[in-house]
């Protein structure tokens, strides 16, 4: 038998105005597994992370997060929205990370490591700061502790923010286009990154354009067009003998 | 196509000359130099500014005036961030309350204000728990009191307006991250959203906060001895408008430039971070 | 009449004053101290009262608040006793005022008398009845006789007025006469006097229209230092010798 | 991990009930109604208010304190503009030029600059070219005409760092592709720039113009008669300071309330091709 | 013969504060010639670009721009600084497309265009708009005219703004790294423009990452590091077989 799934989509709707961005998306994905998500702009992928991070509310369907409803309580066969210290708290069992790094650009790196451990989960601030030094040797930043964002390349931006990810021991990483705003000689050293961290059996969630790193990473990967999920397999099946018609026209534009 | 182009590796540059500039510069120094004449040959009468520049009651007003703009722009600040983040809540009675805050104090004169603070006892002779534990209003209503309310609480208004516009500057990418890690709104706010904000609150804040050295003047109507006060209490005995007022300028321009560096000081510290700042 | 027993416990009368009408009252610019005719009386009829005075300066935008809202007990501020101040106040006359014309010294000769006025521009304090007493002169002896209208400008106070008068922007001005001795010695040659006053006025000491039996007492110890000679003391000493009143009267003022 | 999770999709959302925001809306009504009790019972008398709300002098005042507060902030905002400009110049003559202005106006008060224009007459008793053609300083520095010279100019310096901040605010970007078309500095200022500047520079301008409106007021001083200007003269006959205070305050708020729409109309034109606007 | 080069660096040299950014640059671009810059991020390549546009002032050496001198003006043996109006007219000469494209986001795509020949090249507004909209149309956007850029997508805001840089007909195109802030399956329809335009005989100086479209259409391929050229020659030849280490070692890196 299969390990439960520690994170389950089922039926997920959402609308923004009267635009429907997904229909009935359902995914699972087990502990230890790497999803690749790949799609055309505007297919959704980005939308729909941001719905299993509770950035944005689901319009109906449910997502599970190792075992707990997102969003809502179940009292009496009725669904009742939990307040919002409660939904922050269900935030910290996934960690995301942006296209755009999103680092605090006030703190430095290691301060930008240790707010959420510190301020978020009142861990000790001593044992978070070894903690965080530990990160960013992991993620080859050791000597880069007191640069301000500002200061660092775009790779190692995203490097700090894997690591800030990482330091609120999510059980889940969520990951939306990591590489999409580099400059192609540094997207390498974020990829090496995240296939190390595969390697080391984190649970990954990848939005990504960058199909070598799929077929080389990923246990699965998933095709979104206009909302829906098209096509779900294998990365040697999805990306190398794709069924659809569509993901062969996507695969094609890709690569050029 | 020309021909082949000359080589001018060995010549050199020829130093700028800006004429313009200096006949600018000439123009402008004349006129100042009239400027200056006109004034000191005019209907003024220089000695009285200099005897009363360092009078006793200037400089009790001078201080006054710098202590009160202090504390009245502390209460404005802790009002106008409190008023920007209710109007940004998802509760809209907050948001309510907060935009009628501000339309009404930013829409009455400050001096009316002023006015019903001092004169509070009009409305509620007795202030406290009747019955319990009360005192006369007028006891605490002091001029102090008054001015500190009615100035603090009108500069709340207007200082929200400005906070709000800095919030809102602050890339949406922040607050997301900050959900991320498991922020609630209110701890992103604190922690990340405004100290960046405050870049871009600094600047207009400077402009309130000098405005404010001036709007304590209006105090003076419920016996605030701010400098102005002091500077009319002495034309009023010796007819030396002009002169006097002179000198409340004199100091006036020797806060806000004190005040000006103070300014960039604080731009420096909060710009930390940004290719400006360290 | 009684004190009340309120302000004998407390020993003190708290007293409003706007310290901008010399020599009434104006703070001294060398030592920052309230002083002038008024001054010294309120604190001669505390004396005869065996109280203190407690002077409190304020506004005029606050002064009336402060006798309702029980601020101060009295206001004594060289306040004109008029009959639309009286609804919440009562007055106990102390000083007559003239109300005079003058103008700038070097074009005294243009104006001999009060009637070469008419047709010209002259301002006075809006702060005063002053406007309206230009006006009643304008109507009777100017349009009256068929010349043309005083022009009526409100300055915003009377030292305004003056420097308005200095530029030329106005031809003459109207004060108090109380107040035109200090003036005129302040800023000697400058000023000159047009005609006698136009018209007296009373000035009184404003308390509450409910404390009767502060008002009687204090008008009682005026009375003692009229007869006693102070007042007429106080008078000579700030030139006001022609500006005092025989009798104490109370709301007496037109 | 746990067992296989339940089948939730026949579930109804329970509706929010917000128990917290009726009680805040019933305790501010509440207070509300206090309040108003008290204002209505204390010692103001209200028919003062009505009787003058419209009085005819109250009424001209209010058209005069509405003309000035356009005027002077056209002037203001024409000023602020080229000095923003010239801030931001390569010529330090410019640049030092346009510092001085904001540093001398922003220091000092405006009741001395509205002094000062009044009665330059004491400086200079004629202007115009001597032995050609002049004319009495008093009879061109009415009122009106000093007015709106201290309070343009002062605001333009108030103005200037606004319009500064707006300008710093657009994109490098815009500017250097505004150069590569060919554009000289001030042409792509005003074709490039500014428009997009006007995003930024609208709010902080709201909060300015609002605060024309009752600076105005401080215009009293020199006989010029904007609304507070007429409730004081009927206030110094009659003695009714507060009721005439809130005469004034109604107007002033009736101005800001229909200000405040204008604000946003305008907003909306200048966040033209931006996300919120069209 | 060869015809005489319309772009003439000599002996290029540009300083940040201390930092040398340039050394002693120099290069000739004939007419009709398309030449790629490629080279890691912070080699001088923008910079370069930039002194070509007079964005940035050169510390030494010249440049000419179709037998002008750029920036100066030559008397007895002395160079004078040219006033600020003739370097703008100067600057018509070459037509620059940026990185992050700089459309103007408050006039429409049309607006966009017509804006610099009707403003600063005061040419009759009716005919501009008539060339704007072929413009539009041979870069395949003949429907979006109307449209603020905001409303674009990034392929389709890098097309417009290369429609407005050739409504001023330069003389000389220039490219910074044009596609590098699209989305994968947007890159595509910007070359395919670029493509065409060079087929068309325009002169063009591109600095790209896109190594597949210096192969397919730059005459000739120049590699730059620490601001330096070191290397220059055919695209088969510097692409193919580098003579240099060090680009050798760039290529690996972002073929990956
Ligand atoms: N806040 C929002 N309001 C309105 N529409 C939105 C919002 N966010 C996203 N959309 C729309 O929803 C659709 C899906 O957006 P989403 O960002 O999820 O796509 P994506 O697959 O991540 O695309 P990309 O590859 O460009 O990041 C798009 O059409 C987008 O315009
Ligand atoms: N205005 C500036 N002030 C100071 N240093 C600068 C400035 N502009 C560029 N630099 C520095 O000059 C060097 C070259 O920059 P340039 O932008 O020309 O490189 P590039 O080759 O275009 O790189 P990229 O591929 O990242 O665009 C870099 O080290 C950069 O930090
Ligand atoms: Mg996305
Ligand atoms: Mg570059």
């Amino acid at each position: 038998m299969k390990p439960a799934p520690i994170v389950s989509i089922v039926g997920l709707e959402k609308y923004f105005g009267a635009f429907q961005v997904l229909h009935h998306v359902s995914l699972d994905v087990r502990p230890g597994e790497v999803v690749c998500i790949i799609g055309a702009s505007g297919s959704g992928k980005t939308t729909l992370l941001r719905c299993v991070n509770q950035l944005v509310e689901q319009d109906a369907g449910a997502i599970w997060v190792d075992g707990e409803l997102n969003g809502f309580s179940i009292h009496n066969g009725r669904l009742h929205r939990l307040p919002e210290a409660a939904i922050a708290r269900q935030r910290l069992a996934t960690g995301m990370v942006f296209q755009r790094f999103n680092l605090f650009p006030h703190m430095t790196a290691l301060e930008n490591i240790i707010e959420g451990p510190v301020q978020v989960q009142r861990r000790e601030r001593r044992a978070v700061e070894q903690e965080a030094r530990d990160l960013l040797a992991r993620v080859g930043l050791a000597d880069k502790a007191g640069h301000y964002p500002a200061q660092l390349s775009g790779g190692q931006q995203q490097r700090v923010a894997i690591a800030r990810a990482l330091c609120m021991k999510p059980k889940v990483m969520l990951f939306d286009e990591p590489t999409s705003a580099l400059d192609p000689e540094l997207v390498g050293e974020v990829l090496a990154v995240m296939k190390e961290l595969a390697a080391s059996g984190m649970t990954m969630i990848v939005v990504t354009h960058e199909l070598g790193f799929a077929r080389e990473v990923a246990g699965r990967v998933v095709f979104m067009d206009q909302g829906r999920i098209i096509e779900e397999g294998s990365a040697e099946q999805v990306l190398g003998q794709p069924r659809e018609a569509r993901t062969q026209a996507f695969l094609s534009a890709v690569l050029g | 196509m020309t021909g082949p182009l000359p080589d001018i590796s060995g010549y050199s540059i020829a130093p700028q000359r800006h004429w313009g500039r200096w006949i600018a510069v000439a123009v402008i120094l004349l006129l100042l130099a009239a400027l200056a004449r006109a004034f000191a040959v005019g209907m003024i009468e220089w000695q009285f500014v200099g005897t009363f520049l360092t009078a006793p009651v200037i400089l009790t007003g001078l201080l006054n005036t710098i202590v009160m703009t202090f504390a009245a722009m502390g209460v404005g600040i802790v009002l106008g961030v409190i008023t920007a983040i209710m109007r940004m809540s998802p509760n809209p009675v907050l948001r309510g309350v907060a935009m009628g805050y501000v339309w009404l104090f930013r829409g009455t004169p400050v001096i009316l204000q002023l006015l019903l603070w001092f004169n509070l006892a009009l409305i509620f002779p007795r202030l406290g728990i009747s019955g319990w534990w009360t005192v006369r209003t007028v006891e605490v209503m002091t001029p102090v009191v008054a001015a500190l309310l009615g100035l603090g609480i009108n500069q709340g208004a207007y200082t929200s307006e400005v906070v709000r516009a800095g919030l809102l500057a602050v890339d949406t990418g922040q607050y997301e991250a900050a959900k991320a890690i498991g922020m609630t709104r209110l701890l992103a706010l604190r922690r990340i959203v405004l100290p960046q904000a405050m870049r871009v609150i600094i600047p207009p804040l400077g402009n309130e906060f000098i405005g404010m050295v001036k709007l304590t003047s209006l105090a003076s109507v419920i016996q605030f001895t701010e400098i102005l006060h002091s500077a009319q209490n002495i034309y009023y005995a010796n007819s030396r408008v002009i002169e006097l007022l002179i000198v409340a300028a004199i100091w006036y321009l020797a806060i806000v430039s004190l005040l000006t560096p103070l300014q960039m000081l604080l731009e420096r510290r909060f710009a930390r971070g940004t290719a400006g700042g360290r | 009449a009684e004190i009340p027993a309120e302000i004998k416990a407390r020993g003190t009368i708290t007293v409003a004053v706007i310290p901008n009408y010399p020599p009434l009252e104006f703070k001294d610019p060398a030592t920052g101290q309230l002083s002038g005719f008024d001054i010294a009386l309120g604190n001669a009829l505390a004396e005869k009262l065996g109280l203190k005075m407690q002077w409190q300066e304020t506004s005029f935008e606050a002064m009336l608040p402060a006798l309702k809202t029980g601020r101060v007990d009295i206001i004594l501020s060289g306040m004109s006793d008029l009959p639309t101040r009286r609804d919440g106040a009562s007055f106990i006359d102390y000083l007559r005022s003239g109300t005079q014309f003058f103008t700038q010294a070097s074009r005294a000769s243009e104006f001999p008398n009060r009637e070469a006025l008419c047709g010209q521009k002259v301002g006075a304090s809006r702060r005063t009845s002053l406007p309206g007493v230009i006006k009643d002169f304008s109507d009777t002896a100017c349009v009256g006789t068929g010349k043309p209208a005083i022009v009526v400008v409100g300055t915003e106070g009377s030292a305004d007025a003056r420097t308005q008068l200095r530029q030329g922007r106005i031809d003459a001005a109207m004060q108090g006469d109380e107040t035109l001795p200090y003036i005129m010695a302040q800023e000697p040659n400058t000023y000159a006097l047009v005609g006698e006053p136009t018209r007296w006025t009373l000035m009184g000491l404003a308390t509450n229209k409910e404390a009767t039996g502060l008002r009687d007492a204090l008008a009682d110890a005026l009375r003692g230092l009229i007869a006693d000679g102070t007042y007429a003391k106080l008078l000579a000493a700030w030139t006001l010798s022609r500006n005092g009143i025989q009798e104490v009267t109370i709301d007496a003022g037109q």
